[in-house]
């Protein structure tokens, strides 16, 4: 069930950045994507312990630290793909005044 | 030929998602040997409790390293892009010179509540950062709590364009420094495990 | 000190050069900073080829070291290792760096943030090519790719942001199903160390068949859209056009070339490898013939070389197939794999020439179209850069590039042709070839002096700066003398990289370099090259054909078609894993 | 059960996000995406991503988004004004 829903999420994400036309949707479907990816790892993970990874005098059986660990630098790495997107997607607004990708290159090409 | 390509679109697009589907819902048990390994010795090797923790700023540092480097270009890649779109636009255009002065709404409410808010944030952020080897959090998570509040105190303390040039100044300083004490301890790292 | 922690200065310096550059930007005393900045380039770019020389000599004489970083045990820590196929990218890396990073002195650059950028890209090709943790493999590409997103931004012009966009959304994308892949992975074997995997993954192979076949691809078709092969090849020709020329360079010699070597540590890993072999060896044979095809029409001059730089790399695609499908301990295999490395070698060397001459050319011109830029010459020594030095390193481009004989370039094609020998990927390539010639015909009209418009070269000589003049000559007079000189020492090149293969695969046993490659056979085989390249050429002159190449070559592109390409390289890819399946 | 609920809920929050035509509605349920993830792993036993999510994911990149709206929308105001 759980699995489902993420590739749903997934789903949404990679059909923005392949169909819908604007480039802040398409950096929305970026940021969209990597959190089903996040959420995947973390919700698969969790699967075989019942407490959080950090060891006390009574906690046993914790959860799989692995992927979380991964997908500490996996977020950090994708928020920082966005600034950069979202940088370049604004110098492109402000020389052509749009955010159509189509119409960005017709643009750019004439 | 624009409707042939449409439908080409969406019949790889769903072919491909199909693939990648079979992948995410694939159910095999999750494995639980290197959970058994780290819950065994993570103590002992590293003396601390927060084993993701451990995990990210000890075993597996280096990819920590990467993943700093990523953020360091990203943001130096962004600011010399808004540099350059700001230079461009006062080439293009007198009259625009006026976008950039941004004319925002500071009403008192927001004043008051970011006043009290923000030192708030800041020292969540620094106690975040001192303890995260026994409690959630660490360096990095605590940075950026630290920097939103930095953000958010700026957005309500910064009146005027020259105060903002200072702490540029100042920020690109602070950007140097800290760039200097990670390689530096990024050596001592390197020479504990030479050495010691 | 061991030698193990020596070899890490190969990352480490370069790293330390990027902060000192940093360091120099705050500091207000001249001299010193100026001292702080030469020692920083000092550090990145000259002081690692100690340590690579060291680590070299060890690793040739059958000594690889491997371990965990920071010295945890095995399967806590991220692995790595130094053999023969590290060794040689980072060779590859430094060879072609430093003449682009020479290059780039003598154009109009934010020189502190370029360099520390620059010196960064360098440190994690290397950090990139000792890897052996699949994650780290992640994280090393991400790094690798989001600092050639920031070099092609360095153009300043709206077409470089948008190359740099597209490229962007569709590597992250990439990305992203890279992770899934990994998920999947790790899932089934429980680790994240290559060699771990390879030996758990064949005791469960059988009951998750499919699942890791598409995980196998999707981890493959990411790294394989940074290599450029044929469906996947879209975001290549606009980003390394628009790119500023040392990051051109930079980018067709080094960085489209070091995923493939590196795709090895994946792929060996996998049981059905030599099915995955035979796959990219038809996608590069197919990759040089489009990647051609699509230069003949093309107006642009960058761009015309950025397609040449997809037909090539289908070459080094296609010798890299069959070296896996032939199997990296047959002998075959070793010959093919040195092969394609040899190829990737050379034309980082006489694509990032090709770049830079050409782009000096441009740079003083006002157009970008072959068919309008002539007199170049004239232009260039009223510039008061030398003509012939440009003329010069790009006839050595050019004959590099299509084969002639003292050049690099044939040692390492023919190379791969004669191992090939027969059936449809050699004539495949050889069809390729004679693109290459008419095509590299029709770029050199660039120096064709005309004597109708004079009126256009009349420039005012004020803006000439003969500081930055000589840093062009250097770079190109540099680039020329690595094109000759690995041509005429094409055997020890070829000795040598062999001798790295080898000790990949614990072997001593040493092939001479094929007697074929001089014979009379060869040459004759360049002549009818040539020769027909001149007649197609001509045939080109003519103009339905032309007109057709030109609207093959300057068709609209949309983005969404990179997608559709990525997809369809996915969906191929995995049938192609099935049908093998059932008929094995 | 919660899992799926939050699950459905950052489903139809990304759905939202993508449809709304206003990107300000865009950005602020991305940003609501981000904090129910959060949420999400912290009923999971993840505090350390948790945290980075909230901070990042909500934080950071909410930023970044609305910097860029504001540019916009001033530069488009101006635009008007010009005209």
């Amino acid at each position: 069930m759980n699995e489902l829903l993420i590739y749903l999420i997934f789903l949404t994400g990679l059909f923005a950045v392949v169909f819908i036309k604007n480039i802040i949707k398409k950096i929305f479907g970026l940021g969209i994507m990597n959190s089903a990816v996040v959420l995947l790892f973390i919700v698969r993970g969790a699967e075989i312990g019942e407490s959080a990874p950090i060891l006390e005098n009574t906690v046993y059986n914790v959860v799989d630290p692995i992927p979380q660990a991964l997908m500490l630098t996996a977020i950090v790495i994708s928020v920082c793909i966005t600034a950069l997107a979202l940088g370049l997607a604004y110098n492109l607004y402000l020389t052509y005044r749009t955010f159509d990708i189509d119409e960005l290159r017709d643009k750019i090409e004439s | 030929m624009r409707i042939i390509k449409k439908i080409i679109g969406f019949i790889t697009f769903t072919l491909a998602s199909l693939f990648i589907g079979i992948l995410m819902l694939t159910r095999i048990p999750w494995p639980t040997e290197l959970r058994d390994i780290y819950e065994t010795n993570t103590i002992q090797e590293t003396g601390a409790p927060n084993i993701v923790s451990a995990i990210y700023l000890g075993y597996r540092a280096y990819d920590t390293l990467g993943e700093t480097i990523v953020l360091f270009i990203a943001a130096m890649g962004t600011l010399y892009l808004l540099r350059h779109a700001q230079k461009s636009l006062f080439i293009a255009t007198d009259s625009t010179k006026e976008t950039l002065t941004y004319k925002t709404r500071r009403t008192s409410i927001i004043k008051v509540i970011v006043s009290k808010l923000g030192p708030a944030i800041i020292i969540f952020g620094m106690y975040i950062m001192a303890f995260g080897y026994r409690s959630p959090g660490g360096g990095f998570q605590g940075g950026s709590v630290l920097a939103s509040g930095i953000v958010i105190l700026s957005f309500v303390f910064i009146e005027n364009k020259s105060k903002y040039m200072a702490i540029t100044q100042m920020l690109k300083k602070i950007e140097v420094m800290v760039f200097i004490l990670l390689l530096v301890s990024f050596f001592l790292a390197c020479l504990q495990a030479l050495f010691f | 000190m061991s030698l193990e922690n020596i070899s890490f200065l190969i990352i480490v310096l370069p790293l330390f050069g990027a902060a000192l550059v940093l360091i120099s930007r705050v500091i207000k005393i001249k001299i010193i900073r100026k001292l702080v900045y030469y020692l920083a380039v000092f550090s990145a770019l000259v002081l690692p080829i100690i340590p690579i020389y060291i680590t070299a000599l060890s690793v040739y004489s059958g000594n690889t070291f491997t371990g965990t970083i920071g010295g945890w045990s095995f399967l806590r820590g991220i692995t790595y290792s130094f053999d023969g196929l590290a060794i040689i990218i980072i060779i590859l890396g430094y060879l072609l760096s430093i003449p682009a990073w020479i290059y780039s002195r003598a154009i109009k650059l934010e020189y502190d943030i370029f360099d520390t950028i620059y010196f960064i890209q360098l440190a994690f090709l290397s950090a990139f090519a000792i890897t052996t943790d699949i994650f780290n493999l992640f994280v090393c590409l991400e790094v690798l790719g989001i600092t050639s997103y920031v070099l092609v931004v360095f153009a300043d012009k709206p077409h470089a942001w948008l190359a740099s966009l597209s490229y962007l959304l569709i590597s992250a994308t990439a990305m992203l199903l890279y992770l899934i892949g990994m998920y999947f992975l790790y899932n089934l074997t429980g680790t994240l160390a290559l060699s771990e995997i390879a030996s758990r993954i064949t005791s469960i192979h059988g009951n998750y068949q499919i699942s890791i076949m598409i995980s196998a691809t999707a981890i493959i078709a990411a790294i394989a859209l940074r290599v450029a092969v044929v469906p996947v090849y879209g975001w290549l020709p606009d980003a390394h056009a628009m790119a500023p020329h040392p990051v051109s360079a930079v980018l067709s010699g080094i960085l489209i070339k070091t995923p493939l070597f590196i795709l090895l540590r994946f792929v060996i890993i996998l049981p059905f490898s030599e099915f995955i072999g035979n796959a990219f060896a038809y996608a590069g044979a197919i990759t040089a013939c489009i990647g051609v095809i699509l230069a003949l029409g093309q107006h642009d001059a960058k761009r015309l070389l950025a397609y040449h730089s997809v037909s090539q790399i289908g070459y080094v695609v296609c010798a890299w197939g069959l070296a896996l499908s032939a199997g990296l301990q047959t002998l075959s295999g070793k010959l093919f794999f040195t092969a394609s490395f040899l190829h990737a070698l050379f034309h980082g060397m006489f694509k990032g020439l090709l770049f830079l001459a050409v782009g000096t050319v441009l740079d003083v011109s006002d157009s970008r179209d072959v068919f309008k830029i002539r007199n170049s010459l004239v232009i260039l020594k009223q510039k008061g850069i030398s003509p012939y030095i440009v003329l010069l390193a790009f006839l050595a481009g050019a004959f590099s590039i299509t084969a002639f004989p003292p050049w690099n370039g044939y040692i390492s094609k023919n190379l791969i042709t004669n191992a090939i020998k027969s059936g449809p990927l050699y004539w495949l390539l050889f069809a390729s070839s004679i693109g290459t010639v008419a095509s590299f015909i029709k770029l050199s009209q660039i120096f064709w002096n005309t004597h109708d418009n004079e009126q256009s070269t009349i420039i005012d000589k004020n803006d000439t700066c003969s500081k930055q003049n000589i840093y062009i000559s250097i770079a190109l007079v540099s680039g020329t003398l690595f094109c000759l000189l690995s041509g005429i020492g094409g055997n020890w090149f070829y000795k040598t990289v062999y001798g790295f293969v080898n000790s990949l695969m614990h072997d001593v046993s040493y092939l001479a370099i094929p007697e074929s490659i001089y014979s009379r056979l060869t040459l004759l085989k360049t002549l009818i090259i040539v020769i027909s390249g001149c007649i197609l050429f001509v045939l080109l002159q003519c103009k339905p054909v032309k007109l057709l190449l030109e609207a093959i070559g300057m068709r609209k592109r949309s983005f969404s078609g990179l997608f559709f390409a990525f997809f369809i390289a996915f969906i191929v890819f995995f049938a192609y894993l099935w049908m093998n399946r059932i008929l094995v | 059960m919660f899992s799926a609920v939050l699950l459905s809920l950052i489903l139809g929050l990304s759905i939202l996000s993508l449809s709304h035509k206003n990107l300000f509605v865009g950005i602020i349920a991305l940003s609501a995406v981000s904090l129910l993830s959060a949420l999400l792993f912290y009923y999971l036993n993840a505090p350390d991503v948790a945290i980075t999510e909230a901070a990042v994911g909500a934080g950071l990149s909410t930023i970044a988004y609305l910097w860029v709206f504001r540019a916009v929308k001033t530069l488009e105001q101006n635009t008007h004004a010009d005209n």
